[in-house]
């Protein structure tokens, strides 16, 4: 607290000074003057401080300096900082040059092996002055990121909330889960594609497996394979991701199974296309049209192709069942769609689907993470109104408390 | 092949050479390998075609360029992903001998032998191809997915969840000071910083539009009475925004086709300037 | 075992890459990973690609139905992966990019991979079309507005939404189309927009703890053998 | 005398049978049929073709925003010195490069003083071209350093945005050809960016218009005219009209500018107007799709009333 009052007043003398030499300076010198300035000493900056950069791995030293007192806002005879390092007291090497005004550099070149000493320097288009070198210092890595606390504590409340939840389902606590219209559409659209005798599509987006909507995507195809095994219809899957397809297959393979009919699954249900998303589109497109699905399904990631692959569904008369959590994307599904998935109903499918306690319980946890978002922005948007209204300091606090919890 | 088929095969098939000759005349001044670059622009041109005509239905020339298309960017992905990882990546960490080959810069480094376990878990999965150590396959899978998991858990709950939130943090009232007086209010409906009632009437809108949209999306309750009500509104939202982006996406898209159609015309037909 | 493993894995890796964003030393630990994955992706190809080649070749055996047009696809696969792999005409050694200027790697890709590819995109411009003639008409209150909506900021997008009402006064803009196209953009829209991305991380995090917990396992397939 | 053009002749043509179309497809929705999608293809090829075969052009007329940057530059006395930074990639080079175009041609031919700068490392090159493919031919009485001057591309980011807002030659010691700063006439009494009377930052990504706003104009209060790409065009209308005096945004913006400039200039009446161009099939096409929904809805509720009435 001491330390800091004295950085304050000495810093306030510094600007007292610089906005001296400001109203002086300014002034006094006609043109003529500048040139004699330029070559002109200067004052070096000087309490250059090299402290190490806290809660990091050891990779960064932050340096802070106070600039010379000729560098003015006018007539500034300054045109540079330049920031030299020694590492293990060798010869110094420049490693950064700065514009005039800068008091603040952030080294991210050191690592703990070495120790390293700095000098600043302040230089004119013909005179350079250094400030005295840094002691050594040593970069530290510390282990835990206290900068993240609000993070943490985030994540600490939204996965307690999912947890709780999934763990009282799993005592046997009653859930109830509204209807989703697109879900409940599925097991119809299954029936009828078998009962029309031809197949389904299916379509997990253009992603690879590194797209959390792929795996959601995936875990609802082993939902719906499930009904598709019992119902006996035939499921066909062109893919754009080779790990795709073998997450695919795996997933199929595993309904089947479950539904005790293993031998009517075979390989050929999903197919690698290419990993070129408009290629991928041709051929699915072609597909559709020759192959003719009752149903199709597109969950997953989707981008531009959308649209392609949701028209050329509509015009052969399939039934199509989308879903995605692409915002762009989700005016087209809906305008050429059946049903569709929002966001993050995607995600809630296969919980949904599966109708087990503790997947539901899921569900809940959701919802508890929507209410506390909501409680958090009615109180934020109290604070910034009354705030902005009217000033007063309770609320000024809240809100910057708020708005640095969800920095 | 039926007459009618081969007729239209035959037809293409001569334009395509008129257009070869043509365009490979025209080009003389400009290439020397005139004929060569005639040929390109023209088999681009009768791909541009080809992939239009899936539009009246499907068709051999469509197939043609679909399986062409399969072709060659699975091939393409192949090759850039060998380059870019393999070689950029895997290989300058594992192998001096091997980097001289490729003469990419050797990157020492003290965990380099992690870089085997992507190695290790590549080789685990192509155990699919036997019968009785297929299930390994599935270890790869597994730490693809943790890892998805892990990254996309703290990626989305700090960049949609709290930003967003954080966001929405917005007065509902004008700012102190600012109250231009009664009449000002309702006369300046400008979208511009200087009309209070429509900033305010925005920030309400986000407001509601957020706190109402969330409900819809609430699983655990039935959406009935003032819940009911909020969700309601909230479809409403959501029916605006869909219908608003999808307004602003068609004139994106026109220029798509815009582009196309001047590279038929401009660069292949030359009716244009 | 077959199950537990795997299972395993994916609870160690997830909890250590949430662990790691708050522990500097391991922080960059989520990058390296990325790295792997793009590796074994790589090894997938060999699977992906050989399926590929497998399905058309097959087609081409058996001379089923369009089998000509298989030969066209694994013609065109191996001519790129060859001229891909050796850097058949790049300008230089070894060491210059595969997609360098003038090398037949790039030379395929602008006249052959470029048309179709933007031709695919550009059939965009048709879709729109005919998905919004089917798609935005007032069957209930909710489709509407929808159509509403896009009606405004089509009309706000062309010469006519100034047309027609260009002549309401400065101090009323806002209900000049275009304008009012604008705020529609700016205000119920990014409403929208936000209260989706909202939903869609919690989504995303129960979604991602649902697999790290290995209560969503539906990916690893069954207990049975191979 | 009425002399009609080649694109008038195009556009009577067009709108004659896209009318015609329309009508006829219009009859057949009275009578409760549905459209082939295949007709609908057709329209919305003949209606982006069809302009830019006969380099068709609407009139726009400029909205306020946009009108309000040309008052601006046409307002401004002879000789005034305006900053134009060209933000911008070839990516988004066709939504915003017309602008750039016609931009530089109001300023030079009001009589101004132009500077170019970009802080795009890939503006530089496109800084050359627009300017030297586009403007110049049309004004060979300009001279460069005393009329324009075109500053080039500079590394840093916004770290170039802070000084220059305070000393522009410690940024610039010397211009695209090393000429020295002060030794350029334009710069003369020119010390940053206060002393210019109009910036204008054409762009859409970072760093671009919103940068230059944040670090620039709005500490030193000095007017700023921005132009960007659609996409971001709504964020930027926060800022009008208290920081920005004016926002061209995307196709249309550059348009509707181009618009109300040949509109005044009986010199530049017949110049090449690529914004107006690519608006006609933008146009003609939104209008076709406009006339689909209409026809869309009257078939539903003629089948709604049919069906009431059974």
């Amino acid at each position: 607290m001491k330390n800091s009052l004295a950085d304050r007043s000495s810093g306030g003398i510094i600007c007292a000074a610089l906005i001296t030499i400001f109203f002086f300076s300014g002034p006094l010198h006609s043109q003529e003057d500048l040139v004699s300035l330029s070559v002109k000493k200067i004052a070096p900056p000087s309490s250059l401080l090299a402290t190490d950069h806290k809660y990091d791995n050891g990779n960064s030293i932050s340096l802070s300096w106070v600039p010379s007192i000729d560098d003015a806002l006018m007539n500034n005879p300054i045109v540079a900082y330049k920031l030299y390092r020694s590492s293990n007291d060798t010869e110094p090497n420049l490693i950064a040059e700065l514009p005039p005004g800068s008091s603040y550099f952030l080294d991210n070149g050191v690592s703990t092996d070495n120790s390293y000493s700095y000098s600043v320097s302040a230089s004119t288009n013909a005179y350079e002055v250094l400030s005295n070198r840094t002691e050594s210092i040593t970069p530290q890595s510390e282990w835990i990121n206290y900068n993240k606390k609000y993070l943490f504590l985030m994540v600490m409340i939204i996965s307690g909330a999912i947890m709780y939840f999934i763990v009282s389902a799993k005592r046997g606590k009653e859930l109830f889960v509204r209807k989703i219209a697109g879900l409940e559409a599925i097991d119809e659209a299954v029936g009828r594609a078998t009962e029309m005798g031809r197949p389904i599509m299916y379509i997990p987006g253009i992603q690879d497996m590194d797209d959390v909507q792929t795996i959601a995507s995936l875990t609802i195809l082993g939902r719906i394979t499930r009904t598709i095994a019992e119902y006996d219809s035939k499921i066909f899957m062109p893919v754009a991701r080779s790990l795709v397809m073998t997450a695919a297959r795996e997933t199929i393979k595993a309904s089947y199974q479950a539904a005790s009919r293993p031998d009517s699954y075979s390989d050929d249900m999903v197919n690698y296309i290419t990993d070129e998303q408009f290629g991928y589109v041709a051929h699915v497109n072609g597909l559709m049209v020759r192959e003719k699905p009752a149903t199709v399904f597109l969950l997953g990631a989707f981008f531009a192709e959308s649209l392609i692959l949701a028209e050329t569904g509509n015009s052969i008369g399939a039934i199509q069942i989308a879903g995605t959590a692409r915002p762009a994307q989700l005016p087209f599904f809906i305008a050429a769609c059946d049903f569709t998935l929002i966001g993050e109903e995607l995600f809630a499918a296969s919980a949904y689907l599966s109708g087990e306690p503790m997947q539901l319980g899921s569900l809940k946890g959701q919802d508890v993470g929507k209410a506390i978002a909501m409680f958090f922005v009615l109180l934020g948007v109290l604070a910034a109104t009354v705030s902005a209204a009217w000033d007063i300091e309770l609320f000024n606090n809240l809100l910057d408390n708020l708005n640095e919890l969800f920095s | 092949m039926r007459k009618s088929s081969l007729m239209v095969l035959a037809t293409v098939a001569t334009l395509f050479i008129v257009s070869w000759i043509f365009k490979g005349i025209a080009l003389e001044d400009i290439y020397e390998s005139n004929y060569l670059q005639g040929f390109l622009l023209t088999f681009s041109a009768f791909l541009t075609l080809s992939i239009m005509s899936f539009l009246y239905k499907d068709n051999p020339f469509y197939k043609f360029s679909e399986h062409l298309f399969v072709g060659v960017s699975a091939a393409y992905a192949m090759v850039v992903g060998f380059w870019t990882t393999i070689v950029g990546n895997l290989v300058p960490r594992l192998s001096e001998s091997l980097s001289n080959f490729f003469q990419i810069p050797y990157q020492e480094g003290t965990y380099n032998f992690f870089y085997y376990l992507p190695v290790i878990f590549g080789l685990m999965l192509l155990m699919r191809l036997s019968k009785k150590h297929g299930w390994m396959s599935r270890i790869p899978l597994a730490f693809i997915i943790g890892t998805t998991a892990g990254l996309n858990f703290i990626g989305y709950l700090r960049s949609d969840f709290t930003n967003q939130i954080a966001a929405t943090f917005i007065p509902l009232l004008g700012a102190a000071g600012e109250w231009k007086g009664i009449g000002d209010f309702f006369s300046n409906l400008s979208l511009s910083a200087g009309g209070q009632l429509v900033m305010m009437l925005s920030n309400w809108v986000i407001f509601l539009g957020v706190f109402c949209g969330l409900i819809y999306f609430f699983f655990s309750r039935e959406h009935t009475g003032l819940f009911g009500k909020a969700s309601r509104v909230g479809i409403w939202i959501l029916m605006i925004t869909f219908g608003a982006s999808f307004g602003y996406t068609v004139m994106g898209r026109i220029s798509l086709l815009v582009g196309r159609i001047t590279f038929l015309f401009k660069d292949w037909l030359g009716i244009i300037s | 075992m077959r199950r537990n493993i795997p299972l395993a894995v994916t609870f160690v890796v997830g909890m250590l890459l949430i662990v790691s964003v708050f522990l500097p030393p391991i922080e960059t630990i989520g990058e390296d990973f990325g790295v792997f994955f793009s590796i074994i992706a790589v090894f997938a190809f060999f699977l992906g690609g050989g399926n590929l080649i497998k399905v058309h070749f097959g087609k081409i055996m058996k001379k089923s139905n369009d089998w000509e047009f298989s030969l066209v696809t694994v013609v065109g696969f191996f001519a790129m992966l060859i001229i891909g792999l050796f850097k058949i005409g790049a300008p230089g050694d070894i060491s210059t990019s595969v997609t360098a200027e003038g090398s037949y790697f790039q030379e395929m890709f602008v006249y052959l991979i470029n048309p179709l590819q933007s031709t695919m995109y550009a059939l965009l411009a048709f879709f729109v079309a005919s998905a919004s003639y089917r798609a935005f008409r007032a069957k209930n209150r909710e489709a509407t507005i929808l159509l509403v909506a896009a009606f405004i900021i089509l009309l706000g997008r062309t010469p006519l939404g100034m047309m027609l009402t260009g002549w309401i006064p400065e101090s009323f803009s806002i209900f000049q189309v275009p304008n009012l196209a604008v705020w529609i953009m700016n205000s119920p829209n990014l409403a929208g927009q936000r209260a989706i991305m909202i939903g869609i991380s919690l989504g995303v995090v129960a979604m991602s703890l649902r697999l790290i917990l290995g209560i969503e396992r539906t990916y690893l397939g069954g207990d049975d053998k191979g | 005398m009425l002399l009609l053009t080649f694109s008038d002749i195009g556009l009577i043509v067009t709108l004659v049978i896209i009318a015609a179309g329309l009508g006829l497809i219009l009859k057949l929705a009275l009578k409760g049929k549905e459209i082939d999608r295949r007709i609908i293809f057709i329209f919305i090829f003949f209606s982006v073709a069809s302009p830019i075969i006969f380099q068709i052009k609407f009139s726009e007329k400029a909205t306020a925003v946009v009108k309000s940057i040309y008052d601006k530059i046409d307002n401004l006395p002879e000789g005034s010195k305006i900053l134009i930074s060209f933000d911008f990639d070839p990516a988004m080079a066709p939504e915003v490069q017309p602008m750039a175009i016609v931009l530089g041609r109001h300023a030079l031919i009001k009589g101004h003083e132009v500077v170019f700068m970009s802080l795009w490392t890939t503006g530089q090159s496109l800084l050359t071209e627009i300017i030297n493919e586009y403007i110049l031919p049309d004004f060979p009485e300009k001279q460069e350093f005393i009329d324009y001057v075109t500053l080039g591309f500079k590394a840093g980011n916004e770290g170039v945005l802070k000084v220059i807002a305070t000393d522009f030659k410690k940024m610039f010691p010397v211009d695209n050809n090393g000429r020295p700063l002060d030794s350029i006439p334009i710069f003369d009494g020119v010390k940053s960016c206060s002393d210019f009377d109009l910036v204008i930052s054409i762009g859409g990504g970072k760093p671009g218009p919103k940068e230059w706003i944040l670090f620039v104009t709005d500490p030193s209060n000095i007017p700023m005219a921005v132009g960007v790409a659609a996409v971001i065009a709504p964020q930027m209308y926060p800022y009008y009209p208290a920081q920005v005096l004016g926002i061209m945004g995307g196709v249309k913006g550059a348009a509707e500018y181009e618009s109300e400039f040949i509109g005044n200039y009986e010199r530049f009446k017949d110049m090449k107007t690529p914004g107006l161009l690519t608006m006609g099939p933008q146009t003609l096409a939104h209008t076709v799709i406009m006339a689909f929904i209409i026809i869309g809805n009257i078939i539903y509720f003629r089948k709604r009333k049919k069906e009431a009435k059974s």
